[in-house]
C-alpha cells in the first residue's frame, strides 16, 4: 500500500462527490447504482489521471529515447509499482492485461503451450497429461471455468469440481476427497460475484499445496472491497480486472509468484517481449514482459493506478468495514421481503463484500430489474456469468444488488423499499 | 401512465399469466419445431408450428422467461388462432413488421388491427435491452416455419 | 464511411488545434511529433468521448436491464457500425480486440485450437498438419511474426517468408514459388512500419487465393493513413490498433469475411461468448461476440469511434494527400543529407504512407534520438520491433520518422535541418 | 553547456571513439565472459574478465550500440586498467556505486575521485530511457566477475 491505512470511518457522502456519474437522474430518480459488481464507476481523479496524461505525457513507452516517450515510460512502471503494491506485490511479479478473462487465459494457454514442450525445461513443471485433473469450484464465474475446459479439452486432462452448499459455502470436506495425487490445477474465486463471500483461501491452498497443485486465485470481487495480500494468501497466480475496482477498461493484472511467472512459457507473442527475433525464433524476455506482447494500455495503466491509489487514501479498511454495514442491512432487508430467496445465505459471521443476488418468486429476474429501473435503481439481471451456479440454485436467472464504497444507507433502504413493491406490481404473491 | 406502465400493460401481464398456446402440440407431419435462447438472462423457448400447405395452423410454445417475452409468446399464438389460416407469405409479413416496429425506439407502433393483442407490445421499442425479449417467440416462430 | 470524402485539401493548422498535446514544449523548443507509427496523438474528441461515456453512461454492456446499461450498451455497439464502416465492413464482421498483436494472436491460436480439434467440422478447413506451410514477409513486425513461429512450433508447420529487395519493394517473383501447394496461410503487412510502402495487396491475395491460403493483413500503418476498404481488398483476415489512428489504447480490430469467422473457433474463453455453460463445456455465440470473452474495452471502443468519426470528417483522401506531400519532402530532405541511408528507398511514385527509416553513418541511432529530442524533434529509435529486417539491411537499430496529418511542412524542414547536424555533433564525417 | 553536451561531454564522445580495452582477449583460466543484450535498441557487448585470485587483471570488451554505451565500456575498461588490482569486493562496490549514481535521475553525482573518467557519465542518470545504455557494460562486468 502506497499509504498507512486509514484508522477513520468511510463518508460516504463526502466520497460521492468525487464519482461525477452520480449526479445522473434516471427519469425523476436519482441514480441509485447498486452494479458494481458488474463494473465500477469511476472517480474524477482517475479520469483526470487519463486525461493529464494523454494530453500532456503520451508516448510509446520502454521504445523512445525522446522526452515524451521517456516520461510515459516512467509514469507507466511507476503504475505498475503501484498497483503491485496495491495488492502486496513487488513490480516484476505483475503482469499487465487486458482484464482478468485475459489473465485467466493467459494462464490456461501457457499452460497448454508448456505441454506443447514451449518453454524448455523449466516450463516441464507445468505439462499436463492425460487423466491429469484441473479443479474448480462450481460457484466459477465462466471466465474461470471455460478455459479450464478448453485446455482440458487440448490436453486430455479432466476438469474436475468443488461442490457449493446450499447456504453458497463451499463444500470443504468435497474438496479434501476433489483434490488429490492427480490435481495439477486449483483455480477458484477470492469471492464469488454471484455470492458474496469470502472463500477460505488458505484451506484451499493448503489442499493444493499438499497434492502438489498450481494456485489461480479469481480476486475480481475481492480487490475492489477487501485489503489485498496476495503474496500472504500464498497463491501461485491471481487475476483482477480494472474496471471493477474504479479503474478504466481494458486493463487489469496478473500476479504471480516470481518462480513460477519466471518458468511459465509465454502466451501473447509479438512487440515488446523479446531479446532476439530472428525470421524462424524468438527468445523472450523475464517477466514481466514476457506476458506482455504489444503495445500495452499505457493511459489505463496510469488510470488504474490512480484508482488504487484513491483507494488507499480512503483506506481499504475503511471501505471494507463500511461495506460490511451495507451488506447486513442489504441482506437483512432482503430476508424480511416476502418471496425472497437469497443465494448464498452463508451464516452470520461469514466474511463478505456487499453484493446479494437473490430471487423473486413468482417476478422474472428481468422484470425485477426493469420495475428498480423506473425507480433509478440499477441492479444486475441474469445468470451473471454464472450458468452452473445459478443451475445449482434452479434458477436460470437471479437478481444481484452489488454496492461501493459510495453506496449509502439510505440507497440501501430505497432499493429494500422498491423490491417490497415488486410482488404487488407484478400481481403475484398475497 | 407511468413509463413503467406502459410497458407492463394490463394486457401484457395477463397474457405473460395466461400463456395462450403454451403446451407443446405433437409432432405431426407438417410441424416444426424450433428453440431459441437468450444467452444475456438464459431463457429459452420452445416454439411449434404445425403448417397445412401453405396454411399456418396453429403454434404452441413452451419455455421459461420474463413476462414479456411470456406475454409475447402467447399473443402470437393467439394471433395466429385469430387469424385462422395466415398464409406463410401473411406470417413472413407479420414477423417482419413485428421486428422492424421493436427495433423502431419507439417511432413505429404496432398496428393494432394487424396484430391484435400484440400491438401492446410497441412499448417495448423504447426499452432496447427489452427487445429481444419480445422478439424471442417471434424470431422462433420465423425459424420453425422455415423448417416446415 | 459516415460521412463522403472530403474533397478539400487538409490544412494541417486547423487540425492541429484539435491535438491538445501539440501545445507541448520539450525544453525550450515546440514539440515536433515524428513518432506517430508508434503511438498517435489523440484529438480533444477522442477525450471528451471517453470522458462523456465514463461520467454520463458507464455500466456494464449486454448485461444489464437498467437504463444506463442499455444507453452505454447502444453506445457500444453503434462504435462497432462506425468502426467497421471505416473499413468498409459491417458491424459483424469487426471483433473488437485490445489491439493489432491480440488481433493476430487471436487468429493463430484459433488456427492452432482448430488444429486440436477444437471448433467442430466447420473449422476443420484452418487445422494445420506437419509440412503445411505458413507464410510470412521479411519485413515483419514481430506482432505478425512471433505468433506464426509459435504457432509453427505447436503445429509442426513450417513458417516460409517472402524476401524483401534491396529497394524495400516484396520480392513478388519469389514470392509466387515461396507460396504453393503446401501454403495454408499467408500473412503480411499492408504498410511494413520501417519501410513505409503500400504494399501489392492484390497481387499477394491472388498468390494465396490461387493457393487456397487464408489470408492476413496487417493494416496496423495503413488504417491510419489511407482510405481503407477491406473487404474490397478480398483479405480474409485484417487487424489493426486503435492508438495508432488517434485512438485509444487497449483497442482494435480484426475483420474477418463472414464465412471465416463463422467457422473458426474462439481463442479466448469466459463471459459474454457463450450461450449455454455447464460445468463440463459450453457452447459459443456467432461471431463477433465469439472472439470478445470478459469485459470489453467498452470506453474505449466508444473513443476509437470518435476517432475514425474524427478521421472521416477531415477525410481519409486528403489525410493521405497530405501525408503524400509530406512523405516526399521528407524523402527528398533525407536524401540530400551527407551520410544518410534510406531504408526501403522505393521507386518513385510507389505508393507510401510518411514514414521514412534511416541510418546515419558513423552515429549511432540512439544517439541521433538524443540529439533530436533536445531539438523538441521526437522521432524512434531502435529497431522497430521488425530486428529480421533491420538484419536484412545489415543494421540493429534505425531512426524512423513518422508524420501524420497534423504534421506541417514546416515540422519536416526543422527535422531536416537538425539531421543535417547530426554528424558534425558527433564529430563523424567530412 | 547546453543539457545535451552535457551528456555529449568530450569525454565521453572521445572515449566512445578511442575504446580503451576493446578487442577480446583469448580464454584463460581465470576469465569469463559475459554477453549482454539491450533488447530496446538491439544494442549488445561481449565483455570478457581476468581474475587472478581476488584480483582483476583486466577488461576487454567487444560490441555495437550507442555514444554512451561505447564511451560507458570504455570508460570501465580504463577504471580497470588505472586502478591496476583492485579486489573483487572493490569491483562489486564499483559496480553497485555506478549502479545507484545512474540511477538517482540527477541527484547523485558519481565522484571522480572513485569513477576517474566515468564519473563525466553522471550526466545519463537525468535521462532514464539511457540509463540502460551506459548500464551494459557495468552489468557484463558484474556478470562475468560472478563467473570468473
Ligand atoms: C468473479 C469474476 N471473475 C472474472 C470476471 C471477469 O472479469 P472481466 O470481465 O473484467 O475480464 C468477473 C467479472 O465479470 C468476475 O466477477
Ligand atoms: C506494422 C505493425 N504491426 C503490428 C503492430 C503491433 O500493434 P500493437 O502494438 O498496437 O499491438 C505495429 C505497431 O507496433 C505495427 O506497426
Amino acid at each position: 500500500m502506497t499509504s498507512a491505512p486509514s484508522t477513520t470511518a468511510l463518508d460516504p457522502q463526502t466520497v460521492r462527490g468525487d464519482f461525477p456519474i452520480l449526479a445522473t437522474r434516471i427519469g425523476d430518480s436519482p441514480l441509485v447504482y447498486l452494479d458494481s459488481g458488474a463494473t465500477s464507476q469511476k472517480p474524477q481523479a482517475v479520469i483526470d489521471a487519463e486525461v493529464a496524461f494523454l494530453t500532456g505525457s503520451n508516448a510509446a513507452v520502454h521504445r523512445g529515447a525522446h522526452t515524451l516517450a521517456a516520461d510515459a515510460t516512467e509514469l507507466y512502471e511507476d503504475a505498475r509499482a503501484v498497483v503491485a503494491g496495491f495488492v502486496g506485490a513487488e513490480p516484476e511479479q505483475l503482469v499487465w492485461t487486458s482484464g482478468a478473462t485475459a489473465g485467466l487465459n493467459l494462464v490456461a494457454y501457457a499452460i497448454g503451450n508448456a505441454t506443447l514442450g514451449r518453454g524448455g525445461a523449466e516450463a516441464r513443471r507445468f505439462a499436463l497429461a492425460p487423466g491429469d485433473e484441473i479443479v474448480v469450484t462450481e460457484t466459477e464465474h465462466h471466465a474461470n471455468l471455460i478455459p479450464w475446459q478448453e485446455l482440458a479439452f487440448r490436453t486430455g486432462a479432466v476438469l474436475r469440481h468443488i461442490p457449493v452448499q446450499d447456504d453458497g459455502m463451499l463444500d470443504l470436506e468435497a474438496a479434501a476427497s476433489v483434490i488429490g495425487d492427480r490435481t495439477r490445477v486449483v483455480a477458484f474465486p477470492h469471492v464469488s460475484n454471484v455470492l458474496g463471500i469470502v472463500n477460505p483461501v488458505a484451506e484451499l491452498v493448503a489442499l493444493a499445496r499438499a497434492a502438489g497443485a498450481l494456485t489461480v486465485l479469481d480476486a475480481c470481487q475481492s480487490a475492489p472491497h477487501l485489503a489485498l495480500d496476495l503474496p500472504a494468501l500464498d497463491v501461485d497466480l491471481a487475476v483482477f480486472s480494472g474496471h471493477k475496482m474504479l479503474g478504466p477498461y481494458g486493463i487489469g493484472g496478473l500476479y504471480g509468484r516470481s518462480d513460477v511467472l519466471e518458468a511459465l512459457p509465454p502466451f501473447l507473442t509479438g512487440g515488446s517481449m523479446i531479446t532476439t527475433v530472428t525470421l524462424d525464433e524468438a527468445s523472450y524476455l523475464p517477466p514481466p514482459q514476457r506476458f506482455e506482447a504489444g503495445t500495452q494500455p499505457v493511459s489505463q495503466a496510469i488510470g488504474l493506478a490512480a484508482a488504487v491509489r484513491y483507494l488507499d487514501e480512503v483506506g481499504m479498511d475503511a471501505v471494507h468495514a463500511h461495506e460490511r454495514l451495507l451488506e447486513r442491512r442489504l441482506r437483512d432487508g432482503l430476508r424480511s421481503v416476502d418471496g425472497i430467496r437469497l443465494l448464498g445465505d452463508a451464516p452470520a459471521g461469514v466474511d463478505r463484500v456487499a453484493l446479494s443476488a437473490f430471487d423473486v418468486d413468482g417476478v422474472h429476474a428481468h422484470d425485477v430489474g426493469q420495475f428498480l429501473d423506473a425507480r433509478g435503481i440499477a441492479v444486475r439481471v441474469g445468470h451473471h456469468c454464472a450458468q452452473p451456479l445459478h443451475r445449482r440454485f434452479g434458477l436460470t436467472a437471479s437478481v444481484r444488488a452489488s454496492a461501493s464504497l459510495f453506496t449509502t444507507e439510505d440507497e440501501i433502504d430505497t432499493f429494500l423499499d422498491a423490491v417490497s413493491g415488486v410482488r404487488g406490481y407484478f400481481g403475484v404473491g398475497r | 401512465m407511468s413509463e413503467l406502465d406502459s410497458l407492463y400493460q394490463e394486457l401484457i401481464l395477463d397474457h405473460s399469466k395466461r400463456r395462450v398456446g403454451f403446451g407443446l402440440t405433437d409432432e405431426l407431419v407438417g410441424v416444426a419445431t424450433s428453440h431459441q435462447h437468450n444467452p444475456i438472462c438464459g431463457d429459452d423457448i420452445t416454439l411449434r408450428v404445425h403448417v397445412e400447405g401453405d396454411v399456418v395452423r396453429d403454434v404452441t410454445w413452451e419455455g421459461a422467461g420474463c413476462a414479456i417475452s411470456q406475454a409475447s409468446a402467447s399473443m402470437l399464438a393467439s394471433l395466429v388462432a385469430e387469424e385462422d389460416g395466415m398464409s406463410r407469405a401473411e406470417a413472413s409479413a407479420l414477423v417482419e413488421g413485428f421486428r422492424e416496429a421493436l427495433r423502431s425506439r419507439g417511432t413505429k407502433p404496432l398496428d393494432e388491427e394487424i396484430f391484435s393483442d400484440a400491438a401492446a407490445l410497441s412499448g417495448v421499442s423504447r426499452y432496447t435491452a427489452r427487445v429481444k425479449c419480445a422478439m424471442l417467440a417471434w424470431v422462433a416462430f420465423e425459424d420453425a416455419l422455415a423448417r416446415a
